[in-house]
């Protein structure tokens, strides 16, 4: 799982103490104006999980407002290796003296974490491997094994850093740190830049999570979710499945698109914000086991309503479906239930039985009930 | 398009899983099923009914009012073709995913041999205590009960939580007529609401509408015009603006066919337009109240 | 199902007789250049079926080879909307005099196509329909009513086509006849150009394929996912099937990710070239019936190799799944099966009843049979 | 890494399905198993064997040279460091989807207690006539028979292949070594070649590669000091460059890694790449007819 930029230095470079530039958010050319007002001459840059941002068009700089404007209006709506691009970073623009390059990634040899480093940064670390090996070092660090900043500065010997020896090293620690206790299966700064000011700060950073270990970096898992939210959409689609994710925090489940747009209606009538559009109608039905588990993917859903009124569509084996994946993903989120139709006996007997959960009658209750924990 | 004890029924692809499955609840509910179709099967019996080569060769030796197509998409425009000339008077398409150019030649056919068309991709009709067509709980009593409501729904699920909300609430149904899903549907809900304006039974109407194309907005027209109350719930209030929810005709845009088109449309024609489904009943309710009912306006004339 | 540009044109407009500008494909730089050679001054288009293709900086004009090169350089990578750009149109820069808009789509209210039509185009036609009203005309033309040449002009009648009334007259008849019998949802030629020597010709084109009714379109729908490969792929992705689509024709499933390998590598080995990679190794054994449709959706599939060897695989489960898909799908290229390792006796007993289909022995021998029947 | 008759075997996970499954496999095959581990089950008999809480009890009560893995990604960490601490000789791991640190962490603690790891991954190790641990087909005859070949392989369905075509060709195996599908296993391509080269029953090797990595080139830097003849397939020829193919490990790259590098480097070494695994069987066949066979050279010590 790739992070977008300012995802990775907001969420793993500060909390570990990487220096990274003055930035904002902006998601219209009004906005980074403004933000350009706050930061000065700035670079601006499309926040997608992917490389290659500077080729595709994504990264530009402004010396004033009007071009911030102008910049953010060429990139928001750009579509970058299939990402569309709705949030810049608006960065200051960095006097830089100085590019290195520093990452860490598991190395299949010493089957340990390895250090990465060169004195020349900028490019990719295959050109640097090759056009500049004189810069380049490697230091695998064993499970257990230390590395403080005596071990980085000792990797770092014989490389001219133009007096930044000490911050650098300091860097490759905490990146070490964030490797390891973050899950990485990458983490890279490049360039990090030894500003004009002397301060040594992350240009750009990108991480990827270990997708194995997911189920243990939820933060990380939630955080990289929100930030493409398109992806459940798309693995909705492909089952069949029609799938619209919102910002609201009351997951939704019903059957048939009226019924499922009139819970989510229920839901903003009661002063709930729902989490989502999810169909199940007609022969869809069948699939209410992975159209729970897509409900319950998106990270925002702090409660769930399951409405069911069967016409066509068998309650009791929509039911069997929410218990299937009920119990395999145990979910904490607190769910309410209102059955009624085609099945009614069965489902009912069924999520009792199972769940330990009675419907309620109405789908209203079942509604404010799930706004309310939603809170 | 209400559907009636005394209407005789044909049930096209009656040998299927669910052609079998739901003739059993039509005729459990007092449905009169004379037969069914399927070409491979001519001349068997299934269900307790015989099964005919073809609608027309089933008018012969059958004669029915109402076809009700258990049909698969690629197939159902011959199927419809079939009914229409075998003269059917009202053909139930329950079939979603119809090729468009389908649709419009068998509502073409239609127009021409003055059938009347339901769907594509409706739920059905049910008219409690007399018969039902499609795909509804019409066996149920929690849900459907004889009463003075006339209910119209695009959504089959929906149109049976308003269904069972009236029941609840004492009022029941004096029809329930499932205008479809699609974009391009044979009777639109102003045809529904005409109809049940007509039909003496009704003295209130719960008109369930949903945001995308424009049959709400066409129906406050007629609307305008009805002494009956009519009480509305537009489901797609919290939908977000320009994203398909499902049904291909629903995609909420700018100007009509967005929630507030349709919720201010009906307010101007005098419609109650309430919240929650939850509501609707309770509206009813106030309207049959009021005395408002015009139950002797009508005609009990064959509407479909 | 939309189509792309140069797809709509030489599959729909083509065939029916709409007059294009001359124009070839490309896909590098130096193709660019040579397209530039034999056609001159020249429009540069990405590929991809989508709108707004202009806006995201898909579309350049390009006065000489170099320039067409540049051009193509620039485009090729883009991303647009979620496309990959990796094929151009490089089209004739054609001295246009006037733009119209012509379309035909389904109509709600009639029940019937409606062919649109305005004496002003290249934009939108909400926009057209909102600033220029009198330059629209509206005709919905119900099934099997005809819409011949003095219909269309009668639809024209009042507008100012200079001189242009028979040429557009014919060319609204024919894009008529494209909806209907190619099952469209949209048909759409914006702009329709006059040109200075009084051609009428279709600059652009959208065709979108009425997706209910693509089973009884076999070669639009086989048109449409080759120029989309990824979309299957995507769909393996989804459903946690590895699936690569190659430019082969020979289509393999095989449990494993080596022995897949290496039943590609024996059809190119006996002068085949296989049509997909496919992992349902490990628990994704399960999943042989999603990976069969996955394989024959692959329009370039002219033969099949099924190749199971069992060791946690189960071939008697894949077996199970690939009769199912085969029974569903009924697919008619001929299929060659090897089968041992884990649960072989259940999984021949099982391809041999239900498909009366005797597996090979030797992989080798499955692959040749399927090489030759390929060709 | 081979596994002997003499092993006595613990399996962890053993009460799940496919522990229940394969335990009954390896036992059939004459595998030694002298019981399970699982800390909610601790006491009970399941298939016939004791269950433990941990390895470490197991350890003390049952003693045990090797331990295979029938345990998912989350806990695989938790239960190969056990096995370890119990003292086991030789760890196999299953399990696929390990997360990269946990698998780091397992290397470095058996590096640590010089415990000899295979995968994560594996298929598992089977000695023809002897025993077998993992998830091969070693109770199926048309498979697996008492011979002469040594086969190392990174994936089981491909291992199945080339072991089958030694059966036919009446060679057999003398061992087979299923090293995994990861990109950091813990015995290599390499460490296989070693241990078959001292195995005094092995007079022959086929090596089963895969694109992706560099075991096959460091394999090939041993197998340039052989005397038994080795015959390679690597598999991934026809493979797009660049594309992941299913194995994290299996990128082909430009330089290393890629089918050229490998087969350059393999038959640079002496060794005999052939383009069909169907080839195999008939290569060490003709290796074996050479008589360069080093029957005589290996030891028979504990190569765990």
């Amino acid at each position: 799982m790739n992070f977008v930029e300012h995802v990775a230095k907001q969420h793993l470079l500060v909390p570990a103490g990487v220096a990274v530039p003055k930035g904002r958010l902006a998601d219209s050319p009004a906005a980074a104006a403004e933000a350009f007002a706050e930061i000065g001459p700035c670079v601006i840059k499309a926040q997608v999980p992917t490389g290659k941002r500077g080729k595709a068009g994504g990264i530009k700089a402004a010396d004033s407002a009007e071009a911030a404007a102008d910049a953010a209006r060429t990139i928001l709506g750009m579509s970058i290796a299939g990402h569309l691009v709705d949030k810049l970073l608006v960065e200051e623009r960095a006097e830089i003296e100085r590019e290195f390059y520093a990452a860490v990634l598991p190395d299949t040899a010493s089957r340990s974490p390895l250090v990465l480093f060169s004195s020349r940064g900028g490019m990719d670390v295959e050109e640097i491997a090759a056009e500049a090996p004189d810069t380049f070092r490697r230091r695998p660090v064993a499970p257990g094994e230390r590395f403080g900043a005596a071990e980085a500065r000792d990797m770092l010997k014989g490389l001219d850093l133009g007096g930044s020896e000490a911050e650098v090293a300091d860097i490759l620690t905490r990146l070490h740190r964030i490797f390891v206790e973050s899950d990485a299966e990458l983490v890279e700064i490049n360039p990090l830049a030894r500003l004009a000011d002397g301060r040594v700060v992350a240009l750009d950073a990108k991480f990827t999570l270990d997708d194995a270990a997911a189920f243990r970096q939820p933060d990380l898992a939630a955080v990289a979710a929100v930030e493409n939210p398109t992806d459940l959409e798309r693995r909705g689609a492909e089952v069949g499945l029609k799938f619209i994710q919102l910002d609201g925090n009351v997951g939704v489940l019903a059957n048939g698109a009226g019924l499922t747009m009139t819970t989510m209606d229920v839901i903003s009538h009661f002063g709930g914000r729902p989490a989502n559009f999810m169909e199940i109608g007609g022969e869809a039905y069948t699939k209410s086991e992975t159209a729970l588990e897509l409900v319950l993917s998106n990270p925002g859903v702090k409660s769930l309503v399951i409405n069911f009124c069967g016409a066509f569509a068998r309650t009791d084996v929509m039911a069997e479906g929410v218990v299937k994946a009920w119990q395999a993903l145990k979910p904490t989120v607190p769910v309410f239930f209102s059955i009624h139709g085609t099945g009614e006996e069965e489902a009912i007997a069924l999520v009792r039985g199972e769940l330990g959960i009675e419907p309620y009658d109405l789908m209203e209750d079942a509604v404010k009930a799930a706004v309310e924990a939603a809170r | 398009m209400i559907i009636r004890k005394h209407h005789k029924v044909l049930v096209q692809g009656i040998t299927g899983k669910q052609g079998s499955f739901w003739t059993e609840k039509m005729m459990a509910c007092g449905t009169q099923v004379v037969g069914g179709v399927n070409p491979k099967r001519a001349g068997e019996t299934h269900v307790g009914l015989p099964v005919f080569a073809s609608a027309r060769e089933a008018m012969a030796a059958a004669p029915y009012d109402v076809a009700v197509m258990f049909i698969p998409p690629a197939a159902a425009k011959d199927a419809a073709l079939d009914a229409i000339e075998a003269g059917v008077k009202l053909l139930v398409m329950l079939t979603e995913h119809i090729p468009i150019r389908d649709v419009m030649a068998v509502h073409e056919a239609a127009r021409r041999r003055g059938t009347r068309t339901v769907g594509p991709n409706t739920a059905g009709l049910v008219t409690p205590g007399e018969a039902f067509v499609g795909i509804m709980p019409g066996h149920n009593p929690n849900v459907f009960q004889p009463g003075r409501v006339g209910v119209i729904s695009r959504s089959g699920s929906l149109g049976t939580l308003v269904c069972l909300n009236l029941t609840r609430a004492g009022l029941g149904q004096s029809a329930f007529i499932g205008v479809g899903g699609d974009p391009m549907v044979g009777t639109t809900t102003r045809d529904a609401l005409e109809a049940l304006d007509r039909d003496a039974r009704t003295q209130a109407v719960a008109l369930v509408g949903e945001i995308g194309g424009v049959m709400e907005e066409d129906a406050a027209d007629y609307a305008a015009t009805m002494r009956k109350p009519v009480v509305a719930f537009i489901a797609g209030r919290a939908a977000p603006p320009g994203r398909k929810m499902g049904h291909a005709g629903a995609i909420a845009t700018a100007n009509r066919g967005g929630y507030a088109s349709k919720r201010q449309a009906l307010e101007a024609a005098g419609v109650t337009v309430v919240d929650t489904p939850g509501e609707i009943a309770e509206a009813c309710g106030r309207g049959l109240a009021h005395g408002q009912c015009g139950a002797e306006q009508g005609s009990l004339s064959m509407e479909a």
